[in-house]
């Protein structure tokens, strides 16, 4: 390791220095605003010293984390996701939990582990990068420890994800059997060497499949999310829809990317029909949800339905660069967009008392309560629902290109039905926050924290900027993707 | 003069005139009307009559008066490209009149945050206007999704008692489509890539690529499905009625006068002169759902109680003569499509206004519990006779003009279907004047006590009427701006009529077509 | 003269004037505004009609070009020659004095600022009509006066019954309107060109007799003439148009707009005598029309309707002489008509009037003394109808059955339908003079006439008597009509049929010679004359076939049957929703199992497909 | 094949069996600890295989893999038995078929 190993490692550097710097500062003296504000800071140079790691990307440091300009966007993006969550989160634990000092420390563990995977390019530094989000998940979902819901949820996500974990593993270990590697390239080399004659082989890639198909909930593997959505700390299930959800995409990207699997046409096509799957089971549970939480846990389903559509089209392998680049977008607009959505959702059960569980009717004339809040809440459901000016929009647009430059009708035709049953519940949000003041009975403050409204102007001009100028970004990732 | 600036300065009235409210509830209304008169009077005044700049591109023809091209993402080869010709004109010109009207017809109708309201009504003129001018696809997509939203909140906030239901049936009817029309913009934009080797949204350079049968049918019907669920064409009609009932008076003026222009536009501008060969096969089904609509509509208008919903229902079957006008595609049916546009456009915007009007002074929109009007309001009864008139297709007035064209010019492609279309004109007497004899004749309720049209009132109403008068005997003028627009559609997108004799005669005057 | 645009011009500016004031003008503005208007047409007319007469050359004149998109190119144009002369004098002649006649009917109304307006516009239209240059301002003319029909049918609206006969009358003429449009799409396209002259010129040299094209044409022409003229089979809307105020019946519903289907068939004789099945389809309507109103007017009790059902039937006579090529017959039949029916409504609008709005006959009689002006002018007007010789109905009603007599093939038929039809006529017409002026009284009127309403009927007495005098400029319009070389028997028979009529019903309804009432009161009678009584029973008939068919599919569908796909779209979706949410049981044992079959899924897949 | 004996097919064999046994736990137990008894099981078989295919192939990395394992297993566990405390405390039983207040 050298000055510029380290140097390309820079954000992970930051994180784990920030770690430190918590633990020590929450030992020296608890204050929960000092800590939330340390964690905000860190992050936010972990995003931002990707500027300098990016100087010398791409390089490979040791076998295990490739430092190339995909996995510092992302890094840059979990970096700036995580300290939003942290600002928001400030008040929110503040509420639920008598020490809330730990939470940020999590929260940046969480954070590390998400760009650990960013940069992952072997089955160990996945491992870790992954085990070390969901343990930090697993504590951040608890954390409210006063209450009961967030504890089954945890439960529940700690067993399945443990589970699911497990699966991934055996299925590496399969492949690794087969191949004596254990890093993606070589890994894929090793199965083009040896060939799809052993019948352990695809059954093995399928274990991993689902493993991290269970991460990203996947249809079948998704019946753990609204619960776990709902019954989590508003401004964690934030971060687990978008950072821990990005980090998996991103990490089984690459590995389908580097081992080239997409020579496997059926395991590609098996990516297609759980894209369909979800598409459509994603929008018709999120179709009548009255939680708010459960609601977006559904639509997360199938949006990771839609980002799918990208691995059939890298079958095709003059798409792939196309494909890459749509799932980038794709990820950064869901991810600004889902923060903003949950931040909302942060931001007003701040007030209130301890609720997990927030319904339609929460949300009731909010137009006319926090018209600033609302406008967030509009621009995000847009945004989701794909409407143009939002950065949702353009995802889908880029989505909607690479399968037609691929041809792939059924799945399109699949995301055109499943966007169309998405509109009436994003909707339906819209309609019960411009509800006139007497169709509804709600107690409820506006906000009085400049931290919130700031954020929301951020996360606002955030969404509206890629929906309306997104050329800049579109050039940037073409240029680190060709 | 700047078609940039138009849609910017209508964006940022709306902005103003949500903003006006903090100092008096009466002000977005002055700001709103101040902000689109400002326009219609810019329009008017700055708009070029003349064929603008050559312009590059193999499919520009003379009839292009203004064009606007701005980088924006060269990723995709999309580029914020405006672009204006005497068909955008004279929509641009109806869509701001009909704003006027709009913002006039709720004048005193809303009490419930007035700043967001005509903020609302100001923001979907800008969308419509974009829409009249995108010429790049992309953009044009843009503009047709968002003019949606405030429309969408326009019925959702402010609309009567079903408006949940009704907005959102709007909304999902015309998003569905609208995916699948972003579809088919997209499979265009990848075809013209294959051919061109060269990445566009732009219309110009679209317009004339070859299709493999199959892909050009489908990539057609995304953009047919798109455009005839806003226009509405039977059997996508459904969202119309409830749509339209449930909507504020603006939102009905809006709604009827131009936003269902958008999807006839659409028509006219894209879906057929991009894929000539696949239109003119779909055509006898195209047409067929157009007569299709234009008697299931008059039965249903006819069938309702509800005066709005009878209007709506009549909209749907005077805009069956728009499909079919269209997809006749000769000199005459096309002038007599663009015609319908208009002259409907005022025509319902107008009768709207009437059941706004109604609505507010009774609390019920149910024609049962009407009659005998005319007594307590012998003015509001005029003009009903007047737009009654006009919508069952009273020579002299624009209406007539408009589908007698369109019937003329479908004769010689289609007599039959013309034949058939033509039992519209008898059914929409029936509903017309049923619409008269419930509302305004038979005995009155003189325990009613009703105001009559006031001054603001008469003179929306006479502006229309005089309209509608104009169009109906003097409709040159309107005829030649959309002429060579529509001369040089069908030369990029010739059909084979089996009876040529007059387009050909039409195309070959010197000056017009390609 | 140029100012020929000043003919519709005056009615069409003061029926604007009149419906902007919106009823605020005092009634004696509105009326010299609404009778004036009219009579300074009528001396446009008269000033025309003496240039025309003094050089006898055809007119044009342009205003603007209506609209121009390629070839079609219709513009708002005048078109003078002898017809046209003869309509627009008799449009604005018979029309001022009825105007004249409606200010002192229609005073005491509230809305006579209303009426007036609608009665000019009236006027303006049917002036557009006659004197257009073209077939689509004719058409504007056409449904012009069709809406001015319709709003003056339904004047008083507070009874809804009006405001449906209204609506029949207007939604029945639309149909044929919509056939007539039907016929202008078919010749534009075929002749391309709507202007009248040069398309018959066309016609004439693209089509010959017998074809198919010129056939349908007329076909559909002929649709809407007779809508508009109330003949078989859209007859019905006439009898109930009556709802009306009666100077609006006198005007509209028998002087004027039921003759613009004449009027249209005279103006294009030239594509009809390309059709010759068609031609003989005209004189086949016109005859079965005008027995089976002929009948119908025998039963009625209503004055008015027995008055409609005579116009129906005089306009049948007219398409009659249409059907057997001799125009200028039929249009002079028209003008006559026009009289003694425009007088014959007054008359019984006095009547009305004087009655306190009685309208049944049987409630009359006896008014020979008491309203003797009137008495005279019903009494003449009625002669005229009858067509008792040196009345001017003699003349052109003679002429007509002359000229089907000499038709070759069917003439004699025709001929002979016509004399019974005469027969009929002299008996109806002369049954109302009997019942409402003879026999005891049993109503008194309250007042006389005054000279307003008294004066257009001495003038009309005078043209009903005289009328058949009148020589028409029509020589250069039509083809010269054969010489008449009937014999003198013929001639015989058509003056005695009439007279024939007129002793019968003095038998019948007067003398009480005839035992009317047992034949009335048999059960066959009763039933025929219910059956006359009903119109033949033509209304139940289309009520059956359309109207009722129509509103029942109309509630059927009333709330949207398309909706239902999207319903079940909808409900579909929804069953999968629940089906789906059903799944998340929240048992975390579940999930789990969930997850090991979507695994066992997931490796059944790629073991099947890597076998 | 430096002297190993047992063929690394039957290893794989066992830690499939392992591993089903493994889910099978998770699909029938109702008790907190046994469903993270199984998932370590689960776990370990999965460690059980990289050992045994770093064997196959001479390579330490199998090995390093199972350290790595056995550590995420532990913190795993801790975090899990930190719950199930919790659980015991607020549920009052382990029993996870009553933790079902989540649901829809």
């Amino acid at each position: 390791m050298n000055a510029v190993d380290f140097q390309a490692l820079l954000p992970l550097l930051v994180l784990a220095a920030g770690a430190i710097l918590l633990m020590v500062q929450i030992a020296w003296h608890r204050n929960p605003g000092l800590t939330a504000a340390l964690a905000a800071i860190m992050l936010v140079l972990a995003a931002l010293s990707c500027r300098f790691a990016a100087e010398v990307a791409p390089l490979q440091v040791t076998p295990l984390l490739l430092a190339d300009r995909f996995a510092l966007l992302f890094c840059t993006l979990f970096g700036f996701a995580g300290a939003i969550t942290a600002v928001l989160s400030r008040d929110y634990v503040s509420h639920h939990g008598d020490e809330p000092e730990e939470f940020f420390l999590l929260l940046v563990l969480a954070t590390m582990g998400a760009c650990v995977l960013a940069y992952a390019v072997h089955v160990a530094s996945l491992l870790l990068g992954m085990e070390l989000l969901s343990i930090s998940l697993y504590a951040l979902i608890a954390y409210p420890n006063k209450s009961i819901l967030p504890l089954e949820a945890a439960a529940k996500y700690l067993v399945l994800s443990g589970a699911a974990s497990a699966t991934a593993l055996f299925g590496f270990a399969l492949l690794y059997a087969a191949t004596g590697s254990l890093g993606f390239t070589a890994l894929g080399q090793g199965l083009a060497v040896t060939g799809t004659g052993q019948s352990v082989l695809l059954p093995a890639a399928v274990l991993v499949f689902a493993g991290l198909a269970f991460k990203l909930s996947i249809v079948p593997f998704h019946l753990w999310t609204p619960d776990v959505y709902d019954g989590a700390p508003a401004p964690v299930t934030g971060f687990l829809a978008s950072v821990a959800k990005a980090a998996v995409f991103v990490v089984l990207l690459r590995l389908f990317l580097d081992a080239d699997l997409f020579r496997y046409r059926i395991l590609v096509e098996i990516t297609g029909l759980l894209a369909i799957f979800s598409m459509l089971a994603g929008n018709l549970l999120a179709l009548l949800q009255s939680n708010i939480k459960r609601m977006l846990a559904y639509s997360s389903i199938a949006h990771l339905g839609y980002l799918l559509i990208v691995f059939m089209v890298c079958i095709n392998a003059a798409n792939q660069a196309l494909a890459v680049e749509a799932a980038s977008f794709y990820l950064i607009a869901y991810t600004a967009t889902t923060i903003a959505a949950f931040g909302l959702l942060t931001l007003i059960s701040t007030e209130a008392t301890v609720r997990e569980n927030i319904q339609l009717q929460h949300v009731s004339g909010l137009f006319w309560r926090q018209p600033l809040l609302a406008c967030l809440m509009l621009v995000a459901l847009l945004s989701l629902a794909g409407i143009p000016l939002t950065a949702g929009f353009i995802a889908k647009f880029y989505l909607v290109t690479a399968a037609v430059s691929g041809h792939h009708w059924v799945l399109l035709f699949s995301l055109v039905a499943g966007s169309s049953i998405g509109i009436y519940y994003y909707l339906r949000v819209i309609y019960y926050m411009t509800r006139r003041p007497e169709e509804y009975r709600v107690e409820q403050h506006p906000i009085r924290h400049w931290r919130g409204r700031f954020l929301s102007g951020v996360l606002i001009a955030a969404i509206l900027l890629l929906g309306v100028a997104p050329q800049s970004l579109m050039y940037y990732l073409r240029s680190i993707l060709l | 003069m700047s078609m940039a600036g138009l849609i910017l300065l209508l964006l940022l009235g709306g902005l103003l005139a949500w903003q006006a409210e903090r100092i008096h509830p009466n002000l977005p209304r002055w700001t709103a009307l101040v902000t689109v008169t400002a326009a219609l009077l810019y329009l008017l005044a700055a708009a070029p009559t003349e064929p603008g700049a050559t312009m590059a591109g193999p499919h520009y023809s003379g009839s292009w008066l203004l064009h606007l091209k701005l980088a924006w993402m060269p990723r995709f080869g999309i580029a914020f490209e405006l672009a204006m010709d005497g068909l955008s004109l004279l929509l641009l010109v109806l869509t701001l009149l009909l704003g006027l009207i709009a913002i006039a017809a709720s004048w005193s109708e809303i009490d419930f945050k007035p700043g967001l309201f005509q903020a609302n009504v100001v923001w979907t003129l800008a969308g419509v206007c974009g829409v009249f001018l995108a010429v790049d696809l992309f953009l044009f997509f843009l503009f047709w999704e968002v003019m949606l939203i405030p429309m969408y909140l326009l019925i959702a906030i402010w609309g009567h008692e079903n408006k949940t239901y009704a907005a959102m049936k709007f909304f999902i009817f015309t998003q569905a489509s609208g995916l699948l029309m972003l579809l088919a913009i997209v499979v265009l934009a990848w075809q013209g890539l294959a051919l061109t080797g060269q990445l566009s949204f732009s219309y110009f350079d679209l317009l004339g690529l070859s299709f493999d049968p199959r892909l050009g049918w489908w990539t057609m019907l995304g953009f047919f499905l798109a455009f005839t669920v806003k226009l509405p064409a039977f059997p996508f009609h459904t969202w119309l009625p409830d749509a339209h009932t449930q909507a504020p008076t603006a939102g009905s003026v809006l709604l009827a006068g131009i936003l269902l222009k958008t999807g006839a536009y659409g028509l006219l501008r894209l879906c057929i002169p991009l894929f000539p060969d696949a239109s003119q096969q779909f055509a006898p089904v195209a047409m067929g759902l157009g007569v299709a609509g234009i008697i299931y509509g008059a039965i249903l208008a006819f069938a309702q109680s509800d005066f709005k919903r009878l209007v709506a229902y009549s909209s749907v079957s005077h805009m069956g003569f728009v499909l079919l006008g269209l997809y006749a595609w000769n000199a005459l049916a096309l002038q007599g499509a663009v015609m319908q546009m208009v002259a409907h456009g005022v025509s319902t915007a107008a009768l709207f206004m009437l059941a706004g009007a109604l609505q507010h002074r009774l609390h019920t929109r149910d024609m049962g519990r009407m009659g005998g009007l005319w007594h307590q309001a012998p003015r509001m009864g005029a003009c009903a006779m007047f737009f009654a008139l006009a919508s069952l297709g009273l020579p002299g007035l624009g209406n007539f003009v408009a589908e007698f064209l369109v019937l003329l010019g479908l004769f010689s492609v289609q007599p039959w279907l013309a034949a058939a279309a033509s039992l519209g004109l008898v059914t929409a007497a029936v509903y017309s004047l049923w619409m008269m004899q419930q509302a305004f004749q038979g005995a009155p309720d003189t325990r009613r006590n009703m105001a009559d049209f006031d001054g603001r009132e008469m003179l929306a109403m006479a502006a229309m009427m005089f309209a509608l008068l104009w169009l109906g005997l003097h409709p040159q003028p309107v005829l030649d701006l959309a002429q060579p627009v529509l001369d040089s559609l069908r030369a990029a997108a010739p059909f084979d009529n089996p009876v040529a004799a007059l387009d050909t005669a039409a195309a070959a005057v010197p000056g017009r077509g390609l | 003269m140029t100012a020929i645009w000043l003919i519709p011009l005056f009615p069409l500016a003061s029926a604007t004037l009149l419906l902007l004031s919106a009823g605020r003008l005092p009634r004696q503005v509105a009326a010299v505004l609404g009778a004036g208007s009219v009579g300074l047409a009528a001396v446009c007319v008269a000033l025309t009609a003496r240039a025309f007469l003094a050089d006898g050359e055809v007119r044009e004149f342009t205003l603007w070009t209506w609209m121009a998109v390629g070839e079609f190119t219709p513009r708002i144009a005048f078109y003078i020659d002898g017809l046209t002369v003869v309509m627009m004098s008799v449009i604005t002649g018979v029309g001022f004095l009825i105007h004249l006649y409606s200010v002192e009917f229609m005073w005491e109304d509230e809305s006579i600022c209303r009426y007036f307006a609608y009665m000019n516009l009236f006027v303006g239209a049917m002036l557009l009509l006659v004197m257009a240059d073209n077939l689509l301002l004719l058409y504007l003319g056409w449904e012009g006066v069709g809406v001015c029909s319709y709003l003056l049918v339904g004047f008083w609206y507070r009874d809804p019954a009006n405001g449906s006969a209204a609506r029949k009358a207007f939604v029945v003429t639309r149909i044929g309107d919509t056939a007539m449009a039907l016929g202008l799409f078919l010749l534009f396209t075929e002749l391309g060109t709507l202007d009248i002259q040069p398309l018959l010129a066309a016609a004439d040299s693209q089509w010959q007799v017998g074809d198919t094209l010129p056939i349908l044409a007329t076909a559909l022409l002929l649709g809407g003439a007779v809508g508009k003229s109330a003949q078989l089979p859209l007859h019905t809307w006439l009898p109930d148009a009556m709802a009306g105020p009666t100077p609006v019946s006198a005007l509209i519903h028998a002087a004027t707009m039921v003759t613009a289907g004449v009027y249209l068939i005279a103006r294009t004789f030239g594509l009809f005598q390309l059709a010759p099945p068609t031609q003989e389809a005209v004189a086949w309507i016109g005859l079965s029309t005008l027995l089976l109103a002929a009948f119908a007017a025998l039963a009625q009790h209503d004055i008015k309707r027995i008055l409609a059902y005579s116009t129906i039937s005089q306009i049948g006579y007219m398409f009659l002489a249409l059907g057997v090529g001799a125009y200028a017959s039929g249009i002079f039949h028209l003008v006559t008509h026009a009289f003694f029916k425009a007088l014959l409504f007054l008359a019984a609008g006095a009547v009305i009037h004087c009655l306190h709005h009685e309208h049944n006959i049987f409630r009359m009689g006896g008014l020979r003394t008491r309203l003797p002006v009137v008495f005279w002018s019903f009494l003449i007007g009625s002669a005229a109808l009858a067509a008792l010789p040196f009345t001017s109905g003699f003349y052109s009603k003679d002429a007509i059955l002359l000229s089907a007599w000499e038709l070759p093939g069917i003439g004699h038929w025709l001929w002979a339908g016509g004399l019974l039809g005469a027969l009929l006529t002299g008996i109806y017409s002369f049954r109302l003079v009997f019942v409402v002026f003879f026999g005891e009284a049993h109503t008194q009127p309250d007042h006389q006439p005054g000279w307003k309403m008294s004066l257009p009927l001495a003038v009309l007495c005078v043209l009903s008597l005289v009328g058949g005098l009148l020589v028409l400029p029509l020589g250069n319009v039509f083809p010269p009509s054969g010489h008449h070389a009937a014999g003198h028997t013929i001639e015989y028979i058509s003056i005695g049929t009439p007279l024939l009529g007129l002793l019968l019903a003095y038998l019948l309804f007067l003398g009480r010679q005839l035992p009317v009432d047992r034949l009335v009161d048999s059960a066959p009678g009763r039933n025929l004359r219910n059956f006359w009584l009903s119109g033949w029973r033509i209304d139940q008939l289309y009520d059956a076939l359309w109207v009722r068919p129509f509103t029942s599919l109309s509630r059927w569908w009333r709330n949207e049957p398309v909706d239902r796909i999207y319903n079940a779209v909808v409900a579909f979706t929804q069953w999968a929703h629940h089906k789906l949410a059903a799944l998340q049981t929240g048992e975390l044992r579940w999930y789990a199992t969930t997850m090991v079959f979507g695994l066992m899924l997931l490796l059944a897949i790629m073991l099947r497909n890597a076998t | 094949m430096n002297g190993l004996q047992i063929p690394m097919e039957q290893v794989l064999a066992l830690a499939g069996i392992l591993f089903s046994c493994g889910l099978l736990g998770l699909m029938l137990r109702r008790n907190i600890i046994f469903m993270l008894m199984s998932l370590e099981v689960m776990l370990n078989a999965a460690a059980l295989a990289f050992v045994a295919a770093g064997a196959k192939w001479s390579q330490a990395d199998g090995q390093i893999i199972f350290l790595l394992i056995l550590t995420v297993a532990a913190a795993e566990v801790a975090v899990g038995l930190g719950l199930v405390l919790q659980i015991q405390r607020r549920f009052k039983t382990l029993d996870m078929d009553q933790a079902r207040r989540l649901r829809g």
